[in-house]
């Protein structure tokens, strides 16, 4: 096994013809925990769009255990191995709960793995997708994704709309998945707080690139880092 | 010198089989006549209208009018577009020869209007009187319901009373039936000697002679009566099931006389797989009487109508004449009975017999 | 605003150039300009409210019916004849309105051409008025203002008509870029919130439907004053589609979309048909197909897309 | 009474014609929500296929059936590849106007080979003869349709609610990128189903053709009643085609019976008045 | 009692009970906050409020006046307003022409025909401060679908202050806002007109302790408890069902 799962190099993209993401170098470990933060209309959700090919790649390459993913499917790459829930959630709106989950159902994953993550899917799991409460639409994009076996698990503000205890109760499950050491967390994170707490690698964006990478530890240390590079500040 | 015919026409959409029709017979009238009369070089050209559109068909008299400086404008399938250039031919005085519309009252709009095709109730009285003769004596009418089905509904209706004989139901039928299954079923279950249709050409006429036959109207001897069902264009499509049908009609392509022998020959060698129907002689009676007003009077318009009116010749349809009156021809009005030819193995229109000769019936009511 | 006035300017010259460059096509020229009309109405309900109809052809001829029958019984001055086409179909749209403002995408489609072809059999089966298939014959306008005879060679119908249109044209400009406009720009995009920020959304579509519905009227009263002739074909589904494709292929919400979509479709169809009929349905569904494919937001996109090409830039994206 | 046997005979009879001829629209419209104007062109082809190769080539009923479908899945695959799958993600109009033009195409391209007369398909002669009910007749070829309209509902049925296709399919349309990034293949399954409706076209012109009988422009003609049957069915459910189907055929067949002559404007109040009460059709999807 | 009032209220989706017998005072001036596990029913409750959703049972009263009949708009229209828990703006327009849309509503202009949208300087005005207020001056001449989802965020609060309300529910106003930036939407609610009654629902307790002065508990469709933030804070059962360990 490669010691990096995923890597970006030099990487333009963006919707269309516009660039949002330039010139962008990236790797991520097995077991690592990534955060990324940045302000709003930095390319975080571009960032991770990009990785599963869901955005026009202008330039640079992408690479995965190896193999290259330039001009790869998205359901390719999750087939890989890559997995995300999308920051709108993209809950599909004809399908049940329970549908929505059986669409991506894959190898040894079961429903009822999902309903022990979160029982409230369980207890609507005859309704329709677009019937859910913010928070329960939220749970149902991350139970999804989880279905599909992913080796990294790209995550655009997971946390979005969930009561405080059941945030506390996901990171510690994502925390877990990286923990056997041939998984990956890539979380994309509004709450500084709360992504350095989990992340053990961050890297800043601002402008669709990268302005500051390193050990977690780093920032928390220097509170200034933050607020230098992406104007973003930890809340006293 | 040159003169211009224009002829306005479907060549594109649904109806373009008129267009390619009216070009097939009017080439095939040069072919055989050449294209001078008196001094006169015959030259026509072709607009499209697309179907029924008013707007068009004006627009393009005008354009042929003023532009290409036509002396003669022929064609014209559906009677709005007839009825849409009247004042435009009125005020230049223009000749104009519908091939085909059949409704009367458009040589009421201008005086030069001429018909050689035929008017509705023309060809559907006759049917009524041959009918009675036959000893019919209970009809169900069944007609599209638009004008010219009505027009045909009516005078059958009156013809048919007239002689003594009863019409038990009149059945309008909507533009827009796909299923013609409830219509016939009624008709079968009041039992009558024979049911009267009026169709317009293509997909309904098919599925109507279609249910005819599945039902067992025929089976149950209701007489099939009609006039236009059986035309050349579909009657192949239609297949064994037409066997049998009766229409009274003013041409059939299996008339059995020299000129429409000539005519069918002469259209075959210009176009192998050209249908023959009468569209194709209503042009070629057309073309003819252009040419008579032509060597008559050339450019003139009043001079070239009067020339017209009362002129008689012998059509690929049999003797026609020319009404001064109603300036729709006066012709013979043939029964036919749909038969394979034991040569060519096709269905065809047989001409059992003339039932009347007549002129525009219409005209006055 | 000087570019507007640019614009507005160049459909004057393009009226004009028009009608000297092809003089003896003036009955042709005069069609399109009905047409545009017709499509200009469309634009404002679909382009800029986001109705979407395939039934425009209901109000075009009401407006014809209405305003043949006008001139007939009542006054043959063509201006009052184009109020009475405007009135005709407002009334037609407003009233249908009511109950298809209700709904909307497939099922307004749907309901739309219901409508169209209610009015097309009912004026079908009312002969004795509106002479049923065979059209309804005798309408003699009287003189434009009374000044300008309805001429043979179509001088006077051409320049009325391009008169109306232009009209037309710039009412919508304007409507198009009030707060009414707006709004409709607004619930086109999303009703949800139009509703939020209080709106009606029902009154604001069922008012735009109802506009538009007099302009389609006023189109038909044209065509019935120059043709003087009006047929059942005047309420049919093909008007409406091509209505629509003509729209579509010149761009919506945009009014020089309608123009130019009618111009270029009815003038490909002109030549086409005229070179080889039988196959002129080929010409026309590849034009349609390469617009939607390389200028998905219509004939307007053009200028756009010819710069961004010069400037060596990707093909345009959706 | 024997008015009402007949009405539920000819309306079931007709009904399942239509449902016939809708229900490959139902898919592509309604479940893959492209604008498919050009269903009818499908059916157009189907039909012309089976004209050649029943009075041309002159092969037996049975294969000209399989033979005409089995060529338009053929002629579907790539047009799918080079048309619709560049126009699923564009909006409704432009998705009328390449569907419009690819219907042009369509036709143009039917009427330059077959020319634009009626093309008759050949019916085997034991689908003429007609089956006795007691108290009345009814044709064998109309008995054959209702037998394989109940097949196809039973078949699509399975197909969409039974199997993760179905859901796939479903997921995929809502949201093609999500679908996509969640493992699923949605260009196989979007070419799959289109497939699917195009082969339901081109079987249900055929089988329908008797009543509709194929021309170059089929398509044009017919479309607002293929339309229809989908509206009124609402969007995405072929049940409800098949309902409005049958319910559509029951009211046709009950007003030409009873007012003939008012058939058309009472059809079209009933579907101005089903439809404004129930915007959504006998069973829409939410969205749609 | 002025303001909103609301008595016995309840909800229900065919079995599922999603608001049961809810009584809730919104008086002029109120800084209220709802909170709650997810699916509680506290969106329902806005829509209930809003008109968005029509109740099962109950009154809704706003300045005495029964209100329960009147739709989503005409709601609106008496000053009771929203903003989404899912961003739902005119996407294809601009921030500006988003802005400007509320304003010549709000000011009954919105249907006139014969004159510019953007011709009235008082108009134009409001939404120049609207900008500012929310630093979306740089963007306004986007359309809304090119921004990022947390400056549509923006747009979004922008937009409903716009109405003028004068009761404003805000459905997780900071949802997808970067913390830092989460004080120019504290700062936008603290600048509040004093007499505005507001509700603010938010999962983010950063925010709902800076801006409520008391807060509403609810649980499976129904009040739990109702009470200051310190109170709410400390309550052990606040805490077990909601707000988990981090704050204390
Ligand atoms: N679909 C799109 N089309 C065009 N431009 C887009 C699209 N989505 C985003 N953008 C632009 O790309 C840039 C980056 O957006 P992105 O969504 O990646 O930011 P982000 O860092 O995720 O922001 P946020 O924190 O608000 O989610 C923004 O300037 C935005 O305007
Ligand atoms: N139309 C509906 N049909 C059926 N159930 C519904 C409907 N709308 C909402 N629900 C259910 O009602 C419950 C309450 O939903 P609501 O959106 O009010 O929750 P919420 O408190 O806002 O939650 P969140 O914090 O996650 O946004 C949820 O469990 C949801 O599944
Ligand atoms: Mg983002
Ligand atoms: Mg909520």
């Amino acid at each position: 096994m490669a010691d990096r799962l995923l890597e970006l190099g030099n990487v333009t993209a963006g919707y269309g013809p516009t660039h949002v993401l330039r010139d962008l170098s990236l790797s991520v470990a097995p077991g690592e925990r990534l955060a990324v933060i940045g302000r709003n209309g930095a390319g975080k959700t571009t960032l991770l769009n990009t990785i599963m090919g869901l955005t026009r790649l202008h330039g640079g390459h992408l690479r995965y255990g190896g193999r290259s993913l330039d001009r790869m499917a998205p359901h390719r790459r999750n087939g890989l191995g890559l997995g995300l829930v999308p920051q709108t959630r993209d809950i599909f709106p004809s399908l049940t709960v329970e549908e929505n989950l059986l669409s991506c159902l894959r190898g040894d994953a079961t429903l009822e793995e999902a309903y022990a993550l979160f029982p409230r899917l369980k207890e609507r799991r005859r309704n329709g997708g677009m019937q859910l409460s913010g928070g329960e639409q939220q749970m149902l994009s991350i139970a999804r994704t989880l279905m599909t076996r992913p080796e990294v698990l790209l995550l655009d503000e997971p946390l979005e709309g969930l009561a405080p205890v059941i945030c506390e109760q996901l990171m510690a499950v994502f925390e877990e998945l990286a923990k056997d050491g041939t998984r990956a967390v890539v979380l994309v994170e509004q709450h500084a707080e709360a992504a350095l707490a989990f992340a053990t690698r961050v890297i800043l964006m601002a402008n669709g690139t990268i302005v500051h990478e390193g050990p977690a530890g780093d920032l928390i240390a220097d509170k200034t880092l933050l607020h230098r590079h992406v104007g973003v500040g930890i809340d006293p | 010198d040159e003169i211009k015919v224009g002829v306005v026409a479907p060549f594109s959409g649904p109806f373009a089989q008129y267009g390619v029709q009216y070009q097939q017979a009017i080439e095939t009238y040069q072919a055989q006549h050449g294209t001078t009369a008196g001094e006169h070089e015959i030259t026509f050209i072709y607009k499209d209208v697309g179907g029924v559109n008013p707007d068009q068909s004006r627009a393009l008299a005008q354009e042929l009018l003023i532009r290409e400086r036509v002396d003669y404008l022929a064609g014209f399938t559906f009677t709005p577009n007839a009825l849409a250039v009247g004042p435009v031919i009125t005020q230049s005085e223009t000749p104009t020869v519908i091939f085909n519309a059949a409704t009367s009252a458009i040589n009421a709009e201008s005086p030069f209007f001429l018909r050689t095709s035929y008017t509705l109730p023309q060809v559907s009285a006759p049917a009524a009187e041959w009918a009675y003769d036959q000893g019919i004596r209970s009809v169900v009418t069944t007609v599209s319901d638009y004008g010219p089905g009505i027009d045909a509904e009516v005078s059958f209706k009156a013809a048919f009373e007239a002689k003594g004989g009863t019409v038990t139901d009149s059945v309008r039928m909507p533009l827009s039936t796909t299923d013609f299954t409830p219509i016939l079923q009624r008709v079968k279950d009041q039992a009558p000697d024979a049911v009267f249709a009026f169709l317009p050409g293509g997909p309904p006429t098919f599925s109507f002679t279609k249910t005819y036959n599945e039902n067992g109207l025929r089976d149950d001897g209701i007489t099939f009566l009609g006039t236009a069902e059986t035309e050349e264009s579909n009657l192949q499509a239609l297949g064994d099931l037409a066997v049998g049908l009766h229409t009274a009609y003013h041409y059939s392509a299996a008339h059995d006389s020299d000129e429409n022998r000539a005519f069918l020959d002469a259209l075959a060698e210009l176009h192998p797989d050209g249908i023959v129907n009468w569209a194709s002689v209503g042009a070629y009676d057309g073309v003819h009487l252009i040419y008579e007003m032509v060597a008559a009077a050339g450019t003139d318009g009043p001079a070239a109508v009067e020339a017209a009116l009362g002129l008689a010749w012998e059509s690929p349809r049999g003797p026609i004449e020319m009404d001064p009156e109603t300036r729709t021809v006066i012709q013979n009005v043939y029964i036919r009975e749909v038969a394979r030819n034991p040569e060519t193995g096709l269905l065809e229109n047989v001409e059992t017999g003339v039932i009347a000769t007549v002129g525009d019936l219409g005209w006055n009511q | 605003m000087n570019r507007r006035l640019l614009s507005l300017l160049l459909i004057l010259l393009a009226g004009g150039a028009a009608y000297l460059l092809f003089p003896y096509n003036l009955a042709f020229l005069t069609r399109i300009l009905i047409m545009i009309v017709l499509v200009l109405s469309l634009d404002l309900i679909l382009g800029l409210a986001g109705i979407a109809t395939l039934g425009q052809a209901a109000m075009y001829g009401a407006g014809a019916y209405a305003a043949g029958l006008f001139a007939i019984h009542v006054w043959a001055d063509p201006v009052a004849g184009l109020l009475a086409g405007a009135v005709a179909g407002a009334l037609l749209a407003a009233v249908s309105g009511a109950v298809l403002m209700r709904t909307q995408g497939l099922t307004l489609i749907m309901l739309t051409i219901a409508v169209a072809q209610i009015c097309a059999e009912i004026a079908n089966r009312a002969r004795g008025v509106t002479g049923g298939a065979d059209g309804l014959r005798g309408i003699r306008p009287g003189k434009v203002l009374g000044l300008w005879e309805f001429d043979f060679i179509g001088i006077t119908g051409y320049w009325y008509a391009f008169a109306v249109m232009f009209l037309v044209f710039l009412a919508l400009a304007v409507i198009a870029r009030s707060p009414f406009g707006l709004s409709l720009r607004g619930i086109h995009e999303s009703p949800e919130r139009m509703v939020a920020i209080g709106v009606s959304i029902y009154r604001r579509r069922l008012a735009a439907y109802t506009m538009g519905g007099a302009i389609a009227g006023i189109a038909g009263a044209l065509s019935a004053q120059i043709t003087q002739l009006v047929s059942l074909e005047s309420f049919s589904f093909t008007l409406s589609a091509e209505a629509l494709i003509m729209l579509i292929l010149g761009g919506t919400g945009r009014l020089y979309g309608a123009i130019l979509g009618t111009v270029i479709f009815m003038a490909v169809h002109h030549v086409a048909a005229a070179n080889d009929p039988f196959n002129w349905l080929f010409v026309i569904g590849a034009l349609v197909l390469v617009v939607v494919f390389f200028l998905p937001r219509g004939l307007v996109a053009l200028p756009a897309s010819l710069k961004r090409l010069a400037k060596g830039g990707r093909h345009a994206g959706s | 009474m024997t008015l009402l046997l007949n009405i539920a005979v000819d309306g079931v009879a007709y009904g399942m014609i239509l449902f016939m001829i809708a229900v490959g629209l139902s898919v592509t419209m309604g479940l893959m929500r492209v604008v498919n104007l050009a269903h009818g062109g499908f059916a157009l082809i189907g039909g012309t296929l089976a004209h050649w190769l029943g009075t041309e080539v002159g092969l037996p009923f049975a294969l000209v059936l399989l033979g005409a479908v089995a060529g338009t899945i053929v002629i579907a695959m790539p047009l799918e590849r080079l048309v619709y799958r560049r126009i699923y993600g564009f909006g409704e109009l432009q998705q009328v106007l390449a569907t419009i033009g690819l219907t042009f195409l369509m036709i143009a391209s039917v009427n330059l080979w077959q020319g634009s007369s009626l093309l008759s398909i050949t019916l085997p002669e034991g689908l003429n003869r007609s089956v006795d009910l007691g108290f009345r007749q009814l044709t064998a070829h109309r008995a054959l349709v209702i037998g394989v309209g109940a097949l196809v509902i039973l078949g699509l049925w399975l197909l969409l609610d039974r199997t993760r296709f179905g859901i796939r399919l479903r997921a995929a349309v809502d949201n093609r990128d999500t679908a996509s990034a969640l493992g699923i293949d949605t260009g196989r399954i979007y070419m799959l189903t289109f497939a699917l409706g195009a082969g339901l076209a081109a079987l249900g012109g055929i089988l329908g053709a008797e009543l509709l009988p194929i021309d170059a422009y089929y398509p044009l003609r017919y479309m607002v009643l293929f339309l229809i049957v989908v509206a009124i069915g609402g969007l995405g459910s072929i049940l409800g085609s098949f309902v409005a189907a049958l319910a559509i055929g029951m009211i046709e067949t009950a007003s030409r019976y009873l007012v003939p002559d008012m058939a058309t404007i009472t059809f079209f109040v009933l579907v101005i008045l089903f439809l404004g009460l129930r915007p959504r059709g006998l069973m829409g999807r939410a969205g749609a | 009692m002025q303001g909103l009032e609301v008595r016995g209220l309840s909800k229900r989706f065919g079995g599922l009970v999603v608001s049961e017998d809810i009584d809730f005072d919104l008086p002029p001036g109120a800084r209220k906050a709802l909170i709650g596990p997810n699916g509680a029913g506290k969106s329902t409750f806005a829509n209930l409020v809003t008109g968005i959703l029509a109740p099962t049972g109950g009154s809704i009263r706003f300045d005495g006046q029964d209100i329960a009949a009147l739709d989503e708009a005409e709601r609106v229209k008496h000053g009771i307003a929203k903003t989404f828990q899912i961003t739902t703006l005119f996407s294809g327009l601009t921030v500006r022409e988003n802005l400007r849309l509320p304003v010549l509503e709000r000011l009954g202009q919105g249907g006139r025909l014969f004159r510019r949208a953007d011709s009235d300087p008082k108009i134009e005005a409001e939404v120049e401060a609207l900008l500012a207020q929310f630093d979306l001056l740089a963007l306004a001449d986007r359309p809304v679908v090119d921004l990022a989802y947390g400056q549509q965020r923006l747009v979004e609060m922008a937009l409903t202050l716009a109405l003028k309300p004068r009761v404003l529910i805000l459905d997780e106003p900071a949802a997808g806002v970067p913390s830092s930036e989460t004080h120019l939407i504290i700062e936008a609610i603290e600048r509040l007109p004093e007499d505005l009654a507001v509700l603010v629902i938010e999962h983010d307790m950063d925010l709902v302790f800076r801006v409520a002065r008391s807060i509403v508990v609810l649980v499976q469709g129904r009040i739990l408890t109702e009470g200051m933030p310190e109170e709410i804070a400390r309550n052990a059962q606040v805490r077990e069902l909601y707000l988990g360990g981090a704050h204390g």
